[in-house]
């Protein structure tokens, strides 16, 4: 059962994206419902196989590493592959009311959103190294795609900025692979782990594919191409941009350090990382909160919170890495809703800047608070999933004496509740004057609700996924890194 | 014999070379474009030399489809140029870009 | 000698990538840069590497050098401004950074040569796996057999690329604009040769693909090819709609693909195992078709095709 | 097979330019085709850098680099679209003049 579980995640995004891609019209609506909606099926039978074994492989063609290509599950891809549908399916809900399946745009809309993720779940299961180059840019063009749909000049500049970084970024990541495939004469990922070495030729490749990585993931001081492109964006495009894309080359990062280097990573590398990290979440909380775009802010807000997941490398252990892997799911809920709550925002004000969003909450009520509720989780207060993983961290550093990261931590929430009180003060102000245009294009009252809804519902689960931790964390103990087993 | 096959690659690369020249110089765009196409066709010889010489037939059915996509570029030369004489009689044209 | 002829090889690409990228206008870059192509299949035959030497010169050179000049002929035709030069800072500065990363690349590359084992683990394994497929070409059996994963996205990939550039170009354009046609006698003549001929040559390569070098990508490469071709001369549309036939073209490559693989897995096969030679020409003829339909797409700039005018 | 050197000597230098070329050129198209060219350059590393099995070069990577050629030009095409409507809407080839679009 295991194979067509795994078969599913990748196969039946895929071809729902070719029968949208083939047959436009009425019967769109349809097959993006079938490349969707039985993924949690798939998923619930490969969670069962991973709790049962701890991990599932499967040689894809029957040819195993190194000539083939392999598939590998473990606790930290079976999580990102829920996060993953999870978002696809539900901001998809939210997508349904701006991109009708049955119009022409709608069709491309889901024929790339479908390639999206699967191209994605294909990243999270591939465990060979040049594979993952091919699905990475599946989700670089899907993605891009995607952010220029609506052909806003804005946007249009953003991907295309986009794209010229991402493909620099492959062409590093590629030499790294090449170094790799030379020494170690496979390109599995853990095969390449146990035949190489603390040489100088394997670190620069890992050096390399990292650089690659950052930029692809805009980890400061590589994030230039970020804000502009997830602030531009369409509102359900941001959210998955934010949630998911710019994460699994952070996954990746986390896999070549980790898990790839796990005996040999050279005593610099991981702080150097950390420092990266650190790094982001100074300067992007400073410049989240400078800007007069509720949407930049939100997109800021992201630059500074993929720190936290740098922050890995120098708190690496047990905990360390159940933090971050808790920070990636809870921050994936939180910012997607906080997306979809701007984008509503943006739909019925007309505009993001914080000067003339005063007093919305009387019309946006619902929105409002889902911005509280998922700024609750980014500021990590309790209970959300947000004050779980920044608890776990602040041990993790606590237990290292790594006081330098305690207080980037600490620096980092504070600055984020400065960043985020500011646009909720502004939303609940009463201002004397300066009411916003009432001729602007809204969605009809029930597509708004509906819309307002579904944002609610992530960051609601961005909160329960801090009520009731316990399962996700257990499941994860039982998929350390090498490096951080007892 | 053994000496022959290599000798002739070296010229046809020296030959080549005197093409880029051409290319570089310029001075029209067709100018290029035909050194570009002589380029093409002396690129056609190297490989069936080399065929020969390294033993490795396979090369023939890459010199076989140069020529084929030689025969292409001619014609999507002339088209797009056309369109480049006509650009550059619009009334407002931009001045050939450069970097 | 050898060496001779691989050095004068190599200072060509260089010289090439010189003249491609750096000063001089950038309709003779985009010309320099097919010529680059041209020369990067040379140093691809004189690494023993016939298949790729095709598709550099069918996709690297040919195709991607016809989309550079469209893209540059449409960019003219709209009037799009041309930008300001960058700043002699900013110019010294990136002479400083490409030379180091040069001077990084060549001493990892070298030492990455010097430090080369006894031969790639994964190619050992290929050339003990391959006559058990009954193929002759090694390029092949990775392609369509061994690691066919990465083929079947590579085919998506294209698949988004179309998608994408759909999305991008958006509602209200039925096509970009295409030169005007050309209906000189002696253009008529070649098209009425060289069109039959690019549809022979491509089954060609597919057929040959399994034991010599060819294969889908390449002919797929030469039917876009014929398809521009067609297009230039005024035989063939861009067309706002897409049809059917031409939708089915889109994705044959990787329904096929999939299809075949999935029902394997069905049958309790392992998922993505090709059944056997049959399939493997079934795949790369689906896998040519969509190459083709979706380059000649790309180019065109349009939705769909006709053999009938817009207007 | 031997010069591997020479050809991984080439490929850097072919880099260095192409980085070089991405960082002045302003021109979108050109900076475009600076990456194709370095494209072409890693692929050529892959290939030598792979070494020879019984005499030949590795088939594996050779095959590698014919997705990887395939993949670029998607990349590529996809590029040009974009580079086409950007220029369409916005009347510039260049991401230099980066207004802030605040609305």
């Amino acid at each position: 059962m295991t194979a067509e579980a795994l078969t599913g995640l990748v196969f039946l995004p895929l071809l729902a994206a070719c029968a949208v891609a083939a047959l436009p019209g009425r019967l769109g609506g349809g097959f993006v419902l079938a490349g969707l909606a039985p993924l949690p099926l798939c998923l619930i039978v490969l969670t069962g196989a991973v709790v049962d074994t701890g991990t599932v492989s499967l040689a894809i063609a029957g040819f195993a590493s190194p000539l083939g290509i392999e598939w590998f599950v473990d606790p930290l891809a079976l999580i990102l592959l829920w996060l993953n549908t999870v978002i696809a399916l539900v901001v998809g809900l939210y997508a349904a009311r701006d991109y009708p399946p049955h119009s022409a745009r709608g069709g491309r809309f889901w024929a790339l959103w479908l390639l999206l993720t699967s191209a994605m779940n294909a990243l999270l299961l591939s465990a060979d190294l040049f594979n993952l180059f091919v699905t990475l840019e599946l989700v670089t063009v899907a993605a891009i795609g995607l952010l220029v749909i609506d052909g806003k000049p804005a946007a249009l500049r953003a991907g295309m900025r986009y794209l010229v970084l991402a493909l620099l970024g492959s062409l590093f990541y590629l030499l790294g692979v090449a170094l790799i495939y030379g020494q170690a004469g496979t390109l599995d990922l853990y095969q390449a782990g146990e035949r190489l070495g603390p040489e100088l030729l394997p670190v620069t490749a890992l050096v390399l594919m990292t650089v690659g990585l950052l930029v692809k993931s805009a980890v400061f001081p590589l994030h230039s191409w970020l804000p502009a492109a997830h602030g531009n964006a369409p509102g359900p495009v941001s959210a998955v941009l934010s949630a998911m894309v710019v994460k699994v080359s952070i996954y990746l990062i986390w896999r070549l350090w980790l898990w790839l280097a796990a005996d040999w990573q050279p005593d610099w590398a991981l702080p150097m990382l950390g420092l990266l990290g650190a790094g982001a979440i100074l300067y992007g909380s400073v410049l989240a909160f400078l800007q007069v775009r509720l949407k930049m802010m939100v997109a800021y807000s992201t630059v500074a919170q993929l720190g936290y997941l740098m922050l890995l490398f120098p708190l690496f252990g047990p905990l360390g890495f159940t933090a971050a892997t808790y920070h990636l799911l809870s921050h994936g809920l939180a910012k997607a809703a906080m997306f979809l709550a701007v984008s509503n925002i943006l739909a019925v004000m007309g505009t993001d800047r914080l000067d003339r969003l005063g007093g919305a909450d009387r019309r946006l009520p619902l929105d409002t608070l889902t911005l509280a509720l998922a700024g609750v989780s980014i500021l990590g207060l309790p209970p959300s999933g947000g004050f779980v993983s920044k608890w776990l961290m602040l041990q993790a550093a606590w237990a290292i004496e790594g006081w330098g990261w305690l207080i980037v931590i600490l620096a980092g929430g504070l600055l984020a509740a400065a960043y985020l009180f500011r646009p909720l003060a502004v939303l609940c102000a009463r201002p004397a004057t300066a009411r916003p245009a009432d001729d602007v294009r809204a969605p009809s009252p029930a597509g708004l609700r509906w819309g307002g809804i579904v944002a609610l519902m992530l960051a609601l689960a961005a909160l329960v996924a801090g009520l009731a931790p316990a399962p996700v964390l257990t499941l994860l103990e039982g998929g350390l890194p090498p490096g951080a087993r007892p | 014999m053994s000496l022959l096959l290599p000798a002739l690659v070296v010229f046809l690369l020296l030959n080549l070379v005197a093409g880029l020249w051409r290319v570089f110089l310029g001075p029209t765009a067709a100018d290029r474009m035909l050194s570009a196409l002589l380029f093409g066709s002396t690129t056609v010889a190297m490989l069936l030399v080399l065929a020969q010489w390294q033993q490795s037939p396979a090369l023939r059915i890459a010199a076989l489809l140069f020529v084929m996509l030689a025969a292409i570029t001619s014609i999507a030369f002339v088209a797009l140029t056309q369109g480049r004489v006509a650009a550059r009689r619009a009334p407002a044209p931009p001045v050939e870009p450069r970097q | 000698m050898n060496l001779l002829i691989d050095v004068l090889i190599a200072i060509g690409l260089v010289v090439l990538a010189w003249q491609a990228l750096v000063g001089g206008s950038l309709f003779r870059g985009i010309v320099m840069f097919i010529v680059f192509g041209l020369t990067m299949a040379l140093a691809w035959a004189r690494l023993g590497s016939p298949d790729l030497a095709m598709a550099e010169a069918a996709i690297g050179a040919g195709v991607t050098g016809a989309l550079l000049m469209i893209a540059y002929w449409r960019l003219r035709a709209l009037g799009a401004s041309r930008p300001t030069p960058r700043s002699r800072l900013r110019a010294r500065l990136a002479l400083g950074v490409g030379v180091l990363s040069s001077v990084l690349v060549a001493m990892i590359g070298l030492a990455a040569v010097e430090a080369i084992g006894p031969g790639g683990e994964a190619g050992q394994a290929l050339a003990a796996a391959l006559p058990a497929t009954g193929l002759g070409n090694p390029i092949t059996g990775v392609l369509v057999i061994f690691r066919n994963l990465d083929t079947l996205l590579e085919v998506a990939v294209l698949l988004a690329a179309y998608v994408a550039s759909r999305a991008a170009l958006g509602d209200d354009k039925a096509a970009l604009p295409l030169p005007p046609a050309q209906d000189a006698p002696l253009v008529g003549a070649l098209v009425a040769v060289l069109a039959p001929l690019t549809v022979l040559v491509a089954i060609y390569l597919l057929k040959a693909g399994s034991q010599l070098p060819g294969g889908a990508f390449q002919a797929g490469a030469v039917l876009a090819a014929g398809g521009v071709l067609l297009m230039l001369a005024g035989r063939l549309h861009p067309a706002p709609l897409c049809g059917l036939g031409l939708r089915i073209a889109l994705v044959a490559g990787t329904v096929v693909f999939s299809g075949v693989g999935i029902i394997m897995l069905a049958l309790g096969q392992p998922l993505l195992a090709v059944p056997g030679t049959w399939a493997v020409y079934l795949i790369e003829t689906a896998m040519m078709v969509s190459i083709g339909a979706t380059l000649v797409l790309l180019f065109a700039g349009s939705a769909g095709l006709s053999g009938k005018a817009l207007r | 097979m031997s010069h591997a050197e020479v050809w991984v000597v080439a490929a850097a230098a072919v880099f260095g330019i192409g980085l070089y070329s991405l960082l002045i050129a302003a021109h979108l198209l050109r900076q475009l085709i600076a990456i194709k060219v370095m494209g072409s350059a890693i692929f050529l590393v892959l290939v030598v850098a792979a070494g020879p099995i019984d005499g030949a070069l590795d088939g594996l990577p050779k095959a590698l680099v014919l997705t990887g050629i395939v993949i670029a030009i998607s990349a590529i095409a996809f590029a040009l679209a974009l580079l086409v409507r950007l220029a369409e809407v916005t009347g510039s080839t260049s991401l230099e003049d980066d207004a802030d679009d605040d609305r």
